[in-house]
């Protein structure tokens, strides 16, 4: 992703940001609220359009495929909420993921290929609960979303996207709400996939979770790169630390920012 | 024996009820099979229009054979389908409705003044009956089980995914605009089918059938029976083509009392009558499952959480 | 999941099954959507005993009216169906059916074309030797080829559509057709000197449309009468105060209002109200208390009816005072006067073939048709039409006062205006 | 001189565009409040508005009361009859579906269902035949104004009272509490409901409004038409919704110009083109307007719910 800048309005979310994960690498993307890393997230996906700059990914430029494109070349997403649906089992949610390969055929295979579709189910159900079980939810596969307390629900969301075989992975602020252990489950999975070759990029408030997992950290602020490098010199940062305590900015809301490094 | 000579003397007492059940779930699936994906169409009672004159017309004025004026209605209602969700796609829920209603009376005001084609206020009569229930009744069959297709295995999660999440969806290949056009084309022929059959079976056609009142009626059959699947469609087309029947016994305030089953059903019974069956066929089978009666738990709610992009 | 849901939905449409199997049965079990006609009235308790008693004996004929007991028109129907049991209270009194009685029942089809439709199945399935077809026009349209071939005779009163009688051999219209009266305004209007006249009409109602595009220009260029605005507006338009303003352009001498329901007073005040001075005239169906919320602006209306209880006609005085018997303190109206008509006429036919089975009802009306002519309420009606199953009627030009309709004009038997009705 | 009385007429025209237009006005200003801020597209309100002449007529027709308290009580019963459905069937959907599509479709459904059993009531009580208010309640008098134009007394009455329910309404809905809570309800209910608005009570008041409104028209339009039947009021409900449509949803203003507008375009065709395509002039300019802008042509950014 090369200088891509993403405008709202007069609002500039994201300002000539360039940014490239290798395979293997888990990057961590920190920031204070609104920063921009949500709108990162939404722009390497496709969810929305860049106003100027370039996405590749292997070397092909997506900047302007459509969204569901971006799974196809192997992006891979959560999200900053919960998003199973309710009126189908864990399972299932899951299933989405991994049938989204049978998917891209299109509406009028999925629905009329029997033969194939019979044997596509068969494969997505073995992989989604592969997947299940990779994120440590193993039994879980019969119950309904909303039965779920609120960490392994987000872990599912994690498996959703791991069963569609991503390259590159998204994950925005996966822990968000989970107890301390589940934080730390969560983070060996990481740590996992990474070790597999997986790209991930990491959106987290808990910097002790970057530091801990993430090989390289990049801090935005206004949509902007302020620092980048490995965690422990992020975190040293100036700039960094500026951004997040808004000692010597009038314009930024400290109280949030605090709260959230005070989870440290 | 006895209990087939019942059914077949059943069956010819009650052979126009089952004709008008049957053309009725045609048009309740068409509105079903868009609900259910996630698309607020009622644009299925406009092809219902256009499908009865152009399937009439053929057969009359054209001496078409009926197969062939029935797939030449459907597909023409096809193409025109998927021409208007091209036009509506950035339409959703109730913006939608109203556009697909819009379309539906503009339908008919064009039929209406359109004399030359349709015979505009006379109508379109004198049609010769030329299909049977046997035919309608096979139609309905096929379309239940292209319907039933459509609710399982991948597509089916993938239309609830369009339906409930549309950007989730993309982020997991979905092509929404594909999906949403297919589920619009076949609630399009769908709609075409049950007026063409309409049209070839009682033999007329006023410009002022496919009025509001179909739209409502199509559209309280599936909310009544249930969206979620084409068994919910196929419930509401048999109750709400056989209660006003039954309730006119019941003198001048049937109307009332149909009303008020309305409210009740619509109120209390979110999954419509055939989520009741559900419920039943589980609670038989004694497996425990969240009942749909009630209101989803928040376990999964997100916190207020408050970070930003 | 896939095998769970495999069982699933079968399981659903089992369910189903059932349920529409119950529903069946009830619906088969239960003839209680035929109810004999005791509720409309207690003066009827005559025609209503004989229909408790026993409903397949021998001496009875059995015959439905499939008609607009509630919905729409039901004001309508109730009156057709009230004059239908004045006819049948004349018949069985008159002996002329060969010692039975004919037992009325109603199905409601609460106007409703797939309700009409349904009815209509079961009228014709149940032991009915003729039926009595629903109002509206396109409940008639649906109905009629259920009767045809069921090989019901079914008798047609109000629903006036082209393409009716085109149906089969076993329909029948019993009730004159407007556009043989409506001449009758028409007369009027050149008496009174009209020279131009400016029109509105329902341009999504076929008997209006008709009546005021092909036929109303004819007869008005017949008498030298020049139609300058002809306005078609959807019958569901609310707003007249447009048409108004344009009806007024050119100062016409009288304006006709071909419309239905509230349109006519409404329009009809608007013009008063703006100053309008010349005659209104407007179609039948401003008849049955439509003009009554006009109040004094409705005063002067004048339209053709079929029936006027001040007809002078032997059959006409007739069905008045038995009607006024049977419904003290009401006057009947031209809807009564329909029911009566098809009624006697049914009753006649039996009188002519001596049989009461179905193929025996056909004959006696058939043979009846072949007579050319017998006597209703609405006065000496002639058979006309294809195969001569259609009537047409003297009618009567009648002007709104006060609240009701006084006649002015009426009209002559056999001198009817030629139907103009293009085939 | 033929040019003079085209003139008269033309003015007539618009005088009679604009009589048309105030009652549009009043008919959509609850339909729109009522979608605007409940999300509630209530089917039943043209049944309302019949149910209120039907009202007026019931209670004038044996001279038991004047215009001003029949039109006061007929109001009261219109606002009762939508809050009636507001308490049966609204306040239950809103609170037990999560799904807010789902919402919608049963109100949509419920709202049908009520429109049926008043529609039932009117039909059954008044004979399912013609019925209008006795002239003698609001004696009509027509003013002439220039050439042949004139206006009467009542349609008068319609448009200054349109235009004070359009001022009324868009005041209250801007600047009282009442009308802050209204639209804090509009926003989020949620949230509102923990901020202290009392979302019951501001939903049943805002549909009581909205129910009278619909009374208000049905009343004056009674005693203008003289005689109306149970079906006039779907009519106006179909050409509301274009109204709703082309004015964008929720905001008063633009309710207030698209129906105005849209009794121009009207009264246009009628006096000027091809009237019987007239039905079909709503119905387009809802396609057009959701093609091209489908947040309607007057509606503000903000007052936007997609």
């Amino acid at each position: 992703m090369k200088d891509a800048r993403v405008a709202f309005g007069g609002v500039r979310a994201l300002d000539g940001v360039s940014l490239t994960v290798q395979d293997g690498q888990l990057l961590g993307l920190i920031g204070p609220n609104g920063s921009g890393k949500s709108t990162l997230l939404a722009a390497i996906s496709r969810m929305i359009d860049l106003s100027s700059g370039t996405l590749t990914m292997e070397g092909r430029d997506y900047t302007n495929a459509p969204a569901h494109l971006a799974n196809a070349l192997g992006i891979a997403r959560t999200f900053q909420t919960v998003r199973l649906l309710r009126t189908m089992s864990v399972l299932e949610n899951v299933m989405l993921g991994a049938q989204a390969e049978w998917v891209r055929r299109g509406p009028l295979a999925t629905w009329l290929w029997l033969s194939r579709a019979r044997r596509e189910e068969k494969r997505a159900r073995r992989a989604a609960q592969q997947a299940l079980e990779r994120v440590g939810l193993k039994d879980l596969g019969r119950r309904h979303p909303q039965e779920l307390p609120y960490g392994p629900a987000r872990k599912v969301e994690i498996a959703r996207a791991l069963a569609c075989e991503p390259k590159l992975l998204l994950l925005d602020e996966p822990t968000a709400g989970m107890s301390q252990a589940e934080r730390e489950e969560v983070g060996i999975l990481l740590s996992e996939l990474s070790k597999d070759g997986l790209a991930q990029v990491l959106v987290e408030h808990d910097l002790a979770m970057i530091q801990r997992v993430c090989n390289r950290v990049v801090a935005l602020n206004f949509g902007q790169v302020i620092a980048e490098g490995l965690p422990a010199q992020v975190a040293a940062d100036e700039l960094v630390r500026e951004a997040y305590l808004g000692h010597r900015d009038a314009g930024m809301e400290a109280s949030a920012p605090m709260m959230e490094i005070g989870r440290q | 024996m006895q209990t087939i000579a019942s059914i077949s003397s059943w069956y010819a007492n009650n052979e126009t009820l089952i004709q008008e059940i049957l053309i009725y779930a045609l048009l309740a699936f068409s509105i079903q099979v868009a609900l259910r994906s996630g698309i607020f169409s009622l644009a299925g009672v406009g092809f219902y229009a256009i499908g009865s004159y152009a399937a009439g017309l053929l057969v009359k004025e054209q001496a078409w054979p009926t197969a062939l004026a029935v797939i030449a209605a459907v597909l023409l209602c096809a193409l025109l389908g998927w021409a208007l969700s091209v036009l509506l796609v950035r339409l959703r829920d109730l913006y939608l409705a109203l556009a697909t209603v819009a379309f539906d009376l503009m339908v008919g005001v064009v039929a209406l003044n359109w004399s030359s084609l349709t015979g505009g206020p006379l109508g379109t009569v004198g049609i010769p009956i030329s299909v049977t229930t046997l035919t309608i009744f096979i139609t309905v069959l096929g379309a239940a089980a292209m319907l039933a297709l459509m609710q399982r295995g991948t597509i089916g999660r993938t239309l609830v995914a369009v339906r409930e999440d549309e950007q989730l969806a993309r982020s997991l290949s979905v092509n929404v605009r594909r999906y949403r056009e297919l589920a619009f084309v076949i609630s399009s022929m769908l709609g075409a089918l049950a007026g063409a059959y309409h049209a070839l079976l009682f033999t007329d056609i006023q410009a002022t059938d496919a009025g509001f009142e179909l739209i409502v009626l199509a559209l309280t059959m599936v909310v009544i029976g249930g969206f979620g699947s084409w068994t919910g469609a196929l419930l509401g087309a048999i109750l709400l083509t056989w209660i006003p029947i039954e309730l006119t016994s019941i003198g001048q305030w049937w109307d009332a009392v149909y009303g008020a089953m309305m409210i009740v059903v619509a109120t209390f019974i979110p999954g419509g009558l055939i989520s009741l069956v559900t419920i039943a066929g589980r609670a038989s089978r004694g497996r425990a499952r969240p009942s749909l009666l009630r209101r989803g738990s928040a376990a999964a709610a997100p916190p207020a959480s408050s970070s930003g992009a | 999941m896939f095998s769970s849901r495999r069982l699933r939905w079968p399981g659903g449409a089992l369910a189903l099954l059932v349920m529409a199997v119950t529903i069946a049965a009830c619906g088969s079990s239960k003839p209680s959507t035929t109810k004999t006609t005791s509720t409309v009235s207690s003066t009827s308790s005559s025609v209503a005993a004989s229909a408790t008693s026993s409903t397949e004996s021998a001496g009875t004929i059995p015959v439905t009216f499939v008609g607009d007991e509630t919905g729409l028109v039901a004001f309508v129907g109730k009156e057709v169906l009230k004059g239908m049991e004045v006819a049948v209270k004349r018949a069985n009194a008159s002996g002329e059916l060969h010692g039975k009685k004919i037992v009325l029942s109603v199905m409601d089809t609460a106007s409703n074309v797939s309700t009409a439709t349904v009815k209509m199945s079961d009228a014709v399935k149940s032991n009915a030797v003729a039926v009595f077809g629903p109002l509206l026009s396109n409940e008639a349209l649906a109905t009629a080829p259920i009767a045809e071939r069921g090989k019901v005779v079914d008798i047609e009163t109000e629903a006036e559509v082209g393409g009716l009688l085109q149906i089969g051999k076993y329909i029948y219209r019993l009730t004159p057709s407007e556009f043989l009266y409506y001449p009758l305004t028409v007369d009027h209007l050149a008496k009174l000197g009209v020279k131009h006249v400016n029109l509105v009409y329902a341009s999504d109602n076929p008997t209006l449309t008709e009546e005021s595009t092909k036929l109303l220009p004819e007869w008005t260029k017949k008498l030298g009468i020049s139609i300058g605005t002809s306005v078609g507006i959807p019958s569901t338009t609310t707003e007249f105060s447009s048409i108004v303003t344009k009806l007024e352009t050119g100062k016409p001498e009288a304006i006709g209002v071909n419309m239905i329901g509230p349109a006519i007073a409404s329009i009809a005040s608007a013009l008063r109200t703006s100053g309008y001075k010349g005659t209104i005239f407007c179609d039948q169906s401003a008849t049955a208390g439509s003009l009554k919320p006009g109040g004094s602006a409705a005063n002067g209306i004048i339209y053709g009816v079929l029936y006027s209880p001040e007809m002078s006609f032997p059959s006409s005085k007739e069905f008045t005072k038995l009607y006024e018997e049977s419904f003290p303190g009401e006057k009947p109206q031209g809807y009564d006067a329909t029911g009566y008509d098809a009624m006697t006429a049914f009753a006649d036919a039996i009188a002519k073939s001596g049989s009461d089975t179905r193929e025996g009802v056909l004959k006696g009306m058939q043979e009846l048709t072949v007579a050319g002519s017998f006597d209703g309420g609405s006065g000496p009606l002639k058979f006309t039409g294809p195969e001569h199953r259609e009537v047409s009627g003297p009618g009567a030009l009648v002007e709104w006062k006060e609240g009701a309709e006084h006649m002015l004009v009426q009209g002559t038997p056999g001198l009817e205006s030629q139907p103009l009705k293009a085939q | 001189m033929p040019g003079a009385p085209a003139a008269g007429e033309m003015l007539q025209q618009l005088i009679n565009a604009i009589v048309f237009g105030s009652v549009l006005t009043l008919f959509a200003l609850g339909l729109s409040l009522a979608w605007g801020t409940l999300d509630v597209l209530n089917l039943a309100h043209g049944a309302v508005f019949i149910f209120a002449g039907y009202l007026t007529y019931e209670l004038t027709r044996q001279g038991a009361l004047s215009f001003v308290p029949a039109l006061i009580v007929s109001m009261v019963g219109a606002g009762a009859a939508t809050v009636a459905l507001e308490v049966l069937a609204f306040r239950f959907i809103r609170t037990r579906f999560a799904n807010k599509r789902q919402a919608e479709l049963s109100m949509l459904v419920a709202s049908i269902g009520g429109a049926i059993i008043i529609d039932q009531v009117v039909s059954n009580e008044t004979g399912a035949t013609t019925f209008g208010p006795p002239s003698s309640i609001f004696k009509v008098r027509e003013y002439h104004l220039t050439g042949s134009a004139g206006i009467t007394n009542i349609q008068i009455l319609i448009v200054v009272v349109a235009v004070l329910a359009a001022v009324g309404l868009d005041q209250w809905v801007r600047r009282s509490r009442q009308g802050r809570a209204v639209r804090a309800v509009a926003y989020d209910p949620v949230t509102s409901g923990l901020l202290g608005v009392n979302v019951s009570f501001v939903a049943i008041s805002t549909m009581f409004v909205a129910g009278a409104l619909a009374g208000l028209a049905g009343v004056l339009l009674a005693v203008n038409l003289r005689a109306e039947e149970v079906a006039v009021g779907q009519d106006y409900l179909l050409t509301a919704f274009a109204i709703l449509i082309v004015g964008g949803v929720g905001s008063v203003r633009g309710a207030v110009l698209a129906a105005y507008l849209i009794a121009i375009a009207e009264t246009a065709v009628v006096a000027y083109g091809p009237t019987q395509w007239r039905d079909g002039i709503a119905f387009l300019l809802i396609l057009l307007v959701l093609l091209v802008r489908p947040q309607g042509l007057f509606a503000k950014a903000q007052f936007q719910r997609a």
